[in-house]
């Protein structure tokens, strides 16, 4: 009996994972190299490396959209909120001699402001998220433009370009950080008792309240943590490039962060928040995108094969398809054992 | 007696001719039908697009797509008329019906599949792009003397303005959305499936295949903008109409449709086209200030129907007996075997 | 009235529907007739809803026949249903609040011209429709703008459209009051005088003596029986109902001794809801199991709702351990101690995703605050002492709760409470739909918590039961107390008797 | 009472300020300026440029930033003619589609100039281009890569946005030139979006898939913004920028520059950002009567690392 339960836990958690190695797999077969690692000035180099360090933005943001959407809600506005974050943290930089960290602060209580007034809009207005983070998704990237006054703010600031592109101990630095926020966030959820809060509210939001659980702050909470590492993503982007990009910093990354979670088997009807597949996710997306990078297909495949594949993953999750496979896997059973 | 449910669509009425007086007497050629007309020109896909977005909205739904199918079929328009020289009139019906098959194929995801709209229209955002990537990646002229004359059909006013044939399209198929909407069975089958859709399922509303239906005429009328913007441009991009799903949502919802579904008007959806337009002209009219001003003043609409809106539901569920989310007939308990 | 001699309208026989792991028809066979009112009455899981669903075509019948008119008829869909004329008004208004009044009642039957519908027509339609049931109202205004009875009269002018020859009322008059059921009587003598078919559900005993016709009675799926309204006692009703018969319960065991005088725990004085409940007063003693009996809609459960909190009341006072004290949340209710398992176990209980473990967990754990998490060898120690105590059956404790049978989720739900070692347990319906081996450890939890010490109140459908362990019944009827019955008062004959009166 | 009597007393002020109001066009000239958008760092320096030198010259000009959408453009310039303005200004986002609202300027007699690119129209429909040549631009980077290289390269090439016409011609100009050399080579081209952080991504992409960067002769980047992103990804993979791998990009921002005088670039074109002066002297020319040239040529120069440091005190 426990072994059962063991393979339907691995079942669903497995087809994440092995989505991902497949794909690592695929790749290294046309891209040869794809997978040398190799050391070099201390520093750990190569492919591998390059998705981790290139999906840390997705990651981080696909993390807070994990608790988001575990709590039936959803934010399109990750993506504004970098913006205003990068251009919050190139504007103090270039025009205040404030510490590095302080900006960094500043930049980081910006996003949580910023989704403190979403997390107020959905719990305590009880406008839907969809709704109530859209008003951000529109404004907040000319919130952002306000701020830059319209312009790329290219800044220097040794601090915050160690975030972005540092190293530590061999890896990069924001890979580091990232798995460090992945790390307390897992934590945080699973060590108190606030994941199981979370999920109670999104599987069944009645039975939370007649157990005593205030699901308002709780959802405040979790927008004000997806308006965090927004930020922090913001902040990373902005030092990968050592400049604030109002119109193009985290463009669509709001989507990108919606389809890591919805990969990692998480329904966008709540209940579930599943942190690690989460990531899996980011990193399969990104593989993807590096993989058509190093592989040399043209830049107008893109797209085509990522709609693809997302279709195949969501018609493969889909409840229908699922009861049919199902379904078929009984009858087979059926007929081999008579 | 005026009915309640009229409400939002008069404050947007109000709010549309508030900020036409500002314009009409802070400038002096806004006061030619010239802007207005101009308006309805230029605003013509978008119109069109949010009236097909009404539909589904009004079922509950969301439809992403929309922005890339308008590149999408204009691309193939392009590619029919001016790569196999087929005459525009049959280039035309054959992108429509391709733009409709897509919507469906959609639609059928989601009602048959249960995939949540937001997902699947989401993959269409990137697959109907990376289409139009895959036939063409230029702005390409669609050299054909029909455009050149349809684009020069002008039906002139007094003080400089004239109706276009896009306008007149685009009010032609804003006639015929609010036709459907409200003097057909499908159109009423779309307000029963977004005000209650299990009631609707109840009373003999066919869901599904309403549903199919509602992306199917979404899919035609992004279809029909996309084939407007040919018209309006005399040319194909890949590049166009990015981010124009957004603008439709908005529009529809600041024309006062719930996202929630149910209710909404689509006449409502060209009043909220136009109040985008009015401040963008306006912003242009001024000259000094930076377009990000567009973005913000839109969300900041959209937060103040949202909020209007939240308070007239309120209002009304106040007489209602009905509960919010009606708990679903408890289902037959499984006895234990054992 | 009904002309014994006319075919029926339409007749079932030998139905049979089974669900994985339960049959919810066995064998029904029943006649109705034009020109009839017909009630059709039993507890929950009686089956009554299957046979309205198998009737208008939501379920497909496993067996038997149906004949309409003496004809063979296979129903597939509610529009099969609907093109018989056999029309359905539920108790849950299934109308589009979002929609007028017009539009509700022509929905998919809008008169239209070029496959144009034409309103004028189709408010004149409506207008028809309207007068029809009685009601004078704007066809063009909003549903949600009307009261529920008006909605409900709607409901029922579109379910009669223009070809209905048999009406279903499942529990029309669920949230109407006095007058409007009244008015809602003489539409049903209307219609019935028409030559309307009439299927009646409901609870209210009242109510089916006022307009019925012909009662039958099902049970556990089976028809116990069809008998003249006029030749039939409510008492022997209420017997037929419960499965008792009168006789045989003159000598009932009671091995319930009345609980000595110990202090109130919870006094409710007044204590109501305008539409809910008519205010009660009531007071549960240290160590007495108090029951609620009455028969469905009663009001049990909404007293037991307005005793926690989980609904804010709006008239009355609430005192604990002899202190005024404001209890209208849950968060307050459990910070003095209170634990509630509710009726509605799938909607209102459980947390389908999660595992046995953090549903068991989540009231202690709501009570400590998200920050001191419970350690997981602490949980692990409290889930594993629970499932033993209460014998629980799953493979693991890390199982989602939705894959667990009703009985061992209801056990999960009691051990939820029973971790926070309450002062008072309010139990609503705690072995609903539940086998019968969890049956019977559950009524041993309840007596053994009460000689722990703790108070209970339990309400229950079940008469037996409560006659088993209560030291105290109040019976609730139409949304009210109507009687007290203590100590060697206590018996089925006495409770039934005060629900029949 | 006194509502009505402040009303009244305030009519004759109200009455001159709109008359002030309708007639304060005519003091200045005033143009309209239809701008792609602020996506790069060279926009917004031809931006500033453009406005900087309509204060200058005392006109009056509307600016309006389209956001990378033609429609807006479109809008744009549909406003200007309604506003009736003397003159517009229009950096168009792509070629094509433009027949039909240039017809309209030209009914209403507002002559257009095209600014920083060329439309695919009837030139009579618009007074002038000024515009640096794309196409030239890119074999010129071509010429200049080839000469370092003796004619032996092989290089990645950073694209602009899929679809552009700056990537468009910049690669047909790029190709046209090298093709005459057969040990010239692409050997890697993706589009990086005009974008910082796309041309670090896609550059890192490169390096990995041709062994690390070794193979890479040269980089050429259709901007500066994408050059620059990815001489960071090739400084993070322990390669020298400009010695390693050569550099080359087009645009001339400060910041390549800055680049270059730390020895990271080895040469970018300039594409001339200060397109206002010409244009408004076309204008200005076109109102006297005078005929004007349909295309103003600004082709920038190329610059070398020698200038850099002078270059970047000049322009920052």
């Amino acid at each position: 009996m426990r072994f059962k339960s063991i393979m339907r836990l691995e079942a669903r958690t497995l087809a994440p994972i092995v989505s991902l190695f497949l794909l690592i797999v695929g790749t290294a077969l046309v891209v040869p190299g794809f997978l040398k690692l190799s050391i070099v000035d201390g520093h750990i180099y190569g492919s591998l490396i390059d998705i981790l360090h290139r999906s840390t933005p997705t990651a981080l943001i696909a993390l807070g959209m994990a608790v988001v959407i575990g709590t039936k809600g959803i934010d399109l506005s990750v993506g504004a909120i970098i913006a205003i974050c990068g251009a919050v943290t190139a504007v103090l930089t270039t025009s205040t001699e404030l510490h590095p960290l302080i900006v960094l602060g500043c930049a980081l209580l910006a996003g949580m402001a910023c989704g403190l007034w979403n997390g107020t809009l959905v719990a305590v207005f009880g406008i839907q998220p969809i709704v109530a983070t859209l008003i951000l998704m529109v404004a907040g990237r000319g919130i952002a433009q306000m701020i830059t006054g319209g312009q790329i703010v290219t800044f220097h600031s040794d601090f915050i370009d160690a975030i972005g592109n540092g190293f530590f101990m061999g890896l990069p630095a924001r890979v580091v950080l990232a798995a460090v926020i992945v790390a307390i966030t897992i934590l945080v959820l699973r060590k108190t008792a606030l994941g199981m809060f979370l999920e109670a509210v999104g599987g069944n939001s009645e039975a939370s309240r007649l157990v005593g659980i205030d699901s308002k702050l709780l959802i405040i909470m979790v927008y004000v943590f997806s308006g965090f590492c927004a930020a922090l993503a913001g902040v990373i982007i902005a030092a990968d490039i050592r400049g604030a990009d109002a119109n193009n910093a985290g463009l669509w990354l709001e989507l990108d962060a919606i389809l890591a979670v919805v990969i990692a088997g998480a329904s966008l009807s709540g209940g579930r928040i599943y942190l690690g597949l989460t990531i899996v996710g980011a990193l399969i997306i990104q593989t993807l995108t590096t993989a058509i990078l190093t592989s040399g297909l043209p830049a107008q495949y893109n797209l085509i094969v990522k709609a693809s594949i997302i279709l195949l993953v969501l018609l493969l999750q889909s409840k229908v398809t699922q009861n049919f496979i199902k379904a078929r896997v009984q009858s087979f059973r059926r007929a081999s054992d008579a | 007696m005026l009915n309640e449910r009229y409400l939002p669509v008069i404050a947007t009425l109000l709010v549309f001719i508030l900020l036409y007086g500002y314009g009409m007497v802070e400038y002096k050629g806004f006061r030619d039908t010239l802007v207005f007309t101009n308006l309805l020109t230029d605003n013509a896909f978008l119109i069109v697009t949010a009236v097909g977005m009404s539909f589904v909205i009004i079922s509950g739904g969301i439809d992403l797509s929309v922005g890339s199918m308008i590149a999408f079929v204009g691309v193939l328009l392009a590619y029919l008329i001016t790569g196999l020289g087929i005459h525009p009139v049959y280039a035309a019906i054959i992108a429509l019906c391709t733009a409709t098959f897509f919507g469906m194929i959609m639609g059928v995801i989601i009602a048959y599949f249960e995939i949540q709209p937001f997902i699947v229209t989401l993959a269409g955002l990137f697959l109907f792009r990376g289409l139009a990537y895959m036939i063409n990646l230029n702005s390409v002229p669609i050299d054909h003397e029909l455009l050149v004359t349809l684009s020069e059909i002008y039906v002139p006013l007094p003080g400089r303005g004239g109706l276009t044939f896009i306008a007149m399209a685009m009010l032609a198929l804003l006639a015929i959305g609010v036709v459907v909407a409200k003097r057909t069975r499908f159109g009423l089958n779309v307000y029963a499936v977004g005000g209650d859709v299990q009631s609707a399922a109840l009373m003999g509303v066919p869901v599904k295949s309403t549903l199919v239906r509602i992306y199917a005429l979404s899919g035609l009328y992004s279809g029909a903008a996309g084939v407007i913007f040919a018209i309006y441009t005399g040319s194909a991009y890949p590049l166009a109409a990015v981010g124009v799903e957004l603008d439709a949502i908005a529009a529809v919802v600041i024309g006062g449709t719930l996202l929630t579904g149910g209710v909404g008007f689509v006449f409502g959806a060209f009043l909220g086209a136009l109040i985008q337009g009015i401040i963008q002209t306006l912003i242009i009219f001024d000259g000094s200030l930076n377009s990000w001003w567009t973005k913000v003043a839109i969300g900041a609409l959209l937060l103040m129907f949202i909020l209007m809106q939240k308070a007239i539901v309120h209002f009304t569920r106040r007489y209602s007996g009905k509960n919010p989310e009606p708990p679903e007939q408890p289902a037959l308990e499984k006895v234990e075997s054992t | 009235m009904t002309d014994v001699n006319q075919p029926p309208l339409l007749s079932i026989e030998h139905i049979n529907k089974r669900f994985p792991g339960v049959r919810a028809l066995n064998d029904v066979s029943l006649t109705f007739h034009a020109g009839e009112v017909h009630a059709l009455l039993g507890e929950n899981g009686a089956g009554k809803s299957t046979l309205i669903k198998v009737l208008t075509g939501i379920y497909t019948k496993d067996s038997g026949d149906m004949m309409l008119d003496g004809r063979n008829v296979h129903i597939r869909n509610s529009l099969d249903a609907q093109s018989n004329g056999i029309r359905t008004v539920y108790q849950e208004i299934n109308l589009i609040p979002t929609m007028t009044v017009a539009e509700n009642l022509t929905l998919l039957d809008q008169p239209r011209r070029f496959g144009m519908i034409r309103w004028r027509s189709a408010q004149s339609r409506a207008k028809e429709m309207l007068a029809r049931v009685g009601l004078d109202i704007d066809p063009n205004s909003l549903l949600v703008s009307h009261s529920i009875a008006v909605q409900q009269m709607v409901a029922i002018a579109r379910a009669l459209g223009s070809k209905a020859r048999l009406l279903i009322l499942d529990e029309p008059t669920a949230s109407l009051d006095s007058d409007e059921i009244a008015r809602l009587f003489g539409l049903m003598r209307q219609l019935k005088e028409q030559g309307m078919a009439i299927i009646f559900v409901t609870h209210f005993l009242d109510q089916v003596y006022a307009i019925s016709d012909t009662i039958s009675v099902l049970r556990n799926g089976s028809h116990v029986g069809t008998f003249k309204t006029s030749n039939l006692s409510q008492t022997e009703l209420v017997g037929h109902m419960l499965g008792k018969d009168l006789d045989m319960l003159q000598h009932d065991q009671r091995d319930v001794t009345e609980a000595e005088e110990k202090p109130v725990v919870l006094s409710l004085s007044q204590v109501g809801k305008t539409g809910m409940l008519k205010p009660v007063d009531l007071n549960l003693k240290q160590g007495e199991i108090v029951g609620l009996a009455g028969l469905l809609g009663s009001g049990r459960t909404e007293l037991c709702e307005l005793a926690y909190g989980s609904v804010r009341p709006d008239q009355g006072n609430k005192a604990w351990l002899g202190k005024l004290l404001p209890i209208n949340t849950p968060k307050q209710a459990i910070e003095q101690g209170m634990a509630y398992c509710p009726e509605d176990r799938k909607h209102r209980g459980i947390i389908a995703e999660l595992s046995v473990r953090e549903n068991l967990i989540l009231a202690l754990q709501s009570s400590r605050g998200w920050w001191s998490r419970i350690p997981m060898a602490e949980q692990q120690a409290i889930v594993s002492e629970f499932i033993e105590r209460l014998s629980i059956k799953t493979s693991d404790m890390e199982k989602p709760i939705g894959e667990l049978s009703g009985g061992n989720q209801q056990k999960v739900i009691l051990a939820r409470w029973l971790v926070t070692n309450p002062t008072l347990l309010i139990l609503d319906e705690p072995t609903r739909g539940i086998d019968v081996g969890a049956h019977h450890d559950i009524l041993t939890i309840i007596r053994e918590l009460c000689e722990e010490g703790m108070s209970l109140l339990v309400a229950s459908s079940e008469v037996e039961e409560i006659v088993a362990f209560a030291h105290r019944v109040v019976v609730l009827r139409d949304r009210g107390k109507v009687s007290e019955i203590a100590g060697n008062q206590i018996s089925q004959k006495s409770i039934i008797q005060a629900i029949a009166q | 009472m006194k509502l009505s009597k402040t009303f009244t007393s305030m009519l004759p002020a109200l009455v001159a300020s709109t008359a002030v109001l309708l007639s304060s066009p005519t003091f200045a000239e005033t143009y309209g300026f239809s701008q792609i958008g602020s996506e790069s760092g060279w926009r917004t320096s031809e931006t500033n440029s453009i406005k900087a030198e309509a204060e200058a010259r005392g006109i009056d000009l509307k600016f309006s930033d389209a956001q990378q959408r033609q429609e807006n453009q479109i809008k744009a310039v549909r406003s200007f003619i309604a506003q009736g303005v003397d003159g517009i200004l229009l950096a168009p986002v792509v070629e094509t589609g433009w027949d039909q609202v240039l017809r309209e300027a030209q009914r209403a007699e507002i002559p257009v100039v095209l600014i920083d690119r060329g439309v695919d129209a009837d030139p009579s429909l618009y007074l002038t281009k000024v515009a640096s040549d794309f196409t030239e631009e890119g074999a010129l980077a071509a010429s200049w890569l080839a000469a370092e290289t003796n004619g032996v390269c092989d290089i990645v090439e950073l694209q602009g946005t899929v679809g552009s016409s700056a990537a468009i011609d910049r690669k047909t100009g790029f190709d046209s030139v090298i093709s005459n050399f057969p040990n010239m080579n692409i050997i890697r081209s993706q589009s990086g979006d005009f974008t910082r952080a796309g041309g670090k991504e896609v550059m890192e992409s490169f390096l990995k898939a041709e062994g690390g960067g070794s193979n890479i002769c040269a980089l050429f980047a259709h901007n500066d913004d994408m050059a620059l992103g990815a001489i960071q990804a090739i400084k993070e993979a322990q390669l020298q920028p400009a010695e390693d791998i050569l550099v080359l990009s087009i645009d001339a921002v400060p910041d390549i520059f800055r680049a270059m005088a730390d020895g990271e670039a080895n040469a970018t074109i300039e594409l001339n950002p200060h397109l206002g002066g010409p244009a408004f002297d076309a204008i200005a020319a076109h109102e006297r009567g005078e005929e004007v040239d349909k295309w103003i040529k600004a082709n920038g120069p190329l610059y070398l690392p020698d200038t850099a440091e002078a270059e970047y005190q000049a322009r920052r």
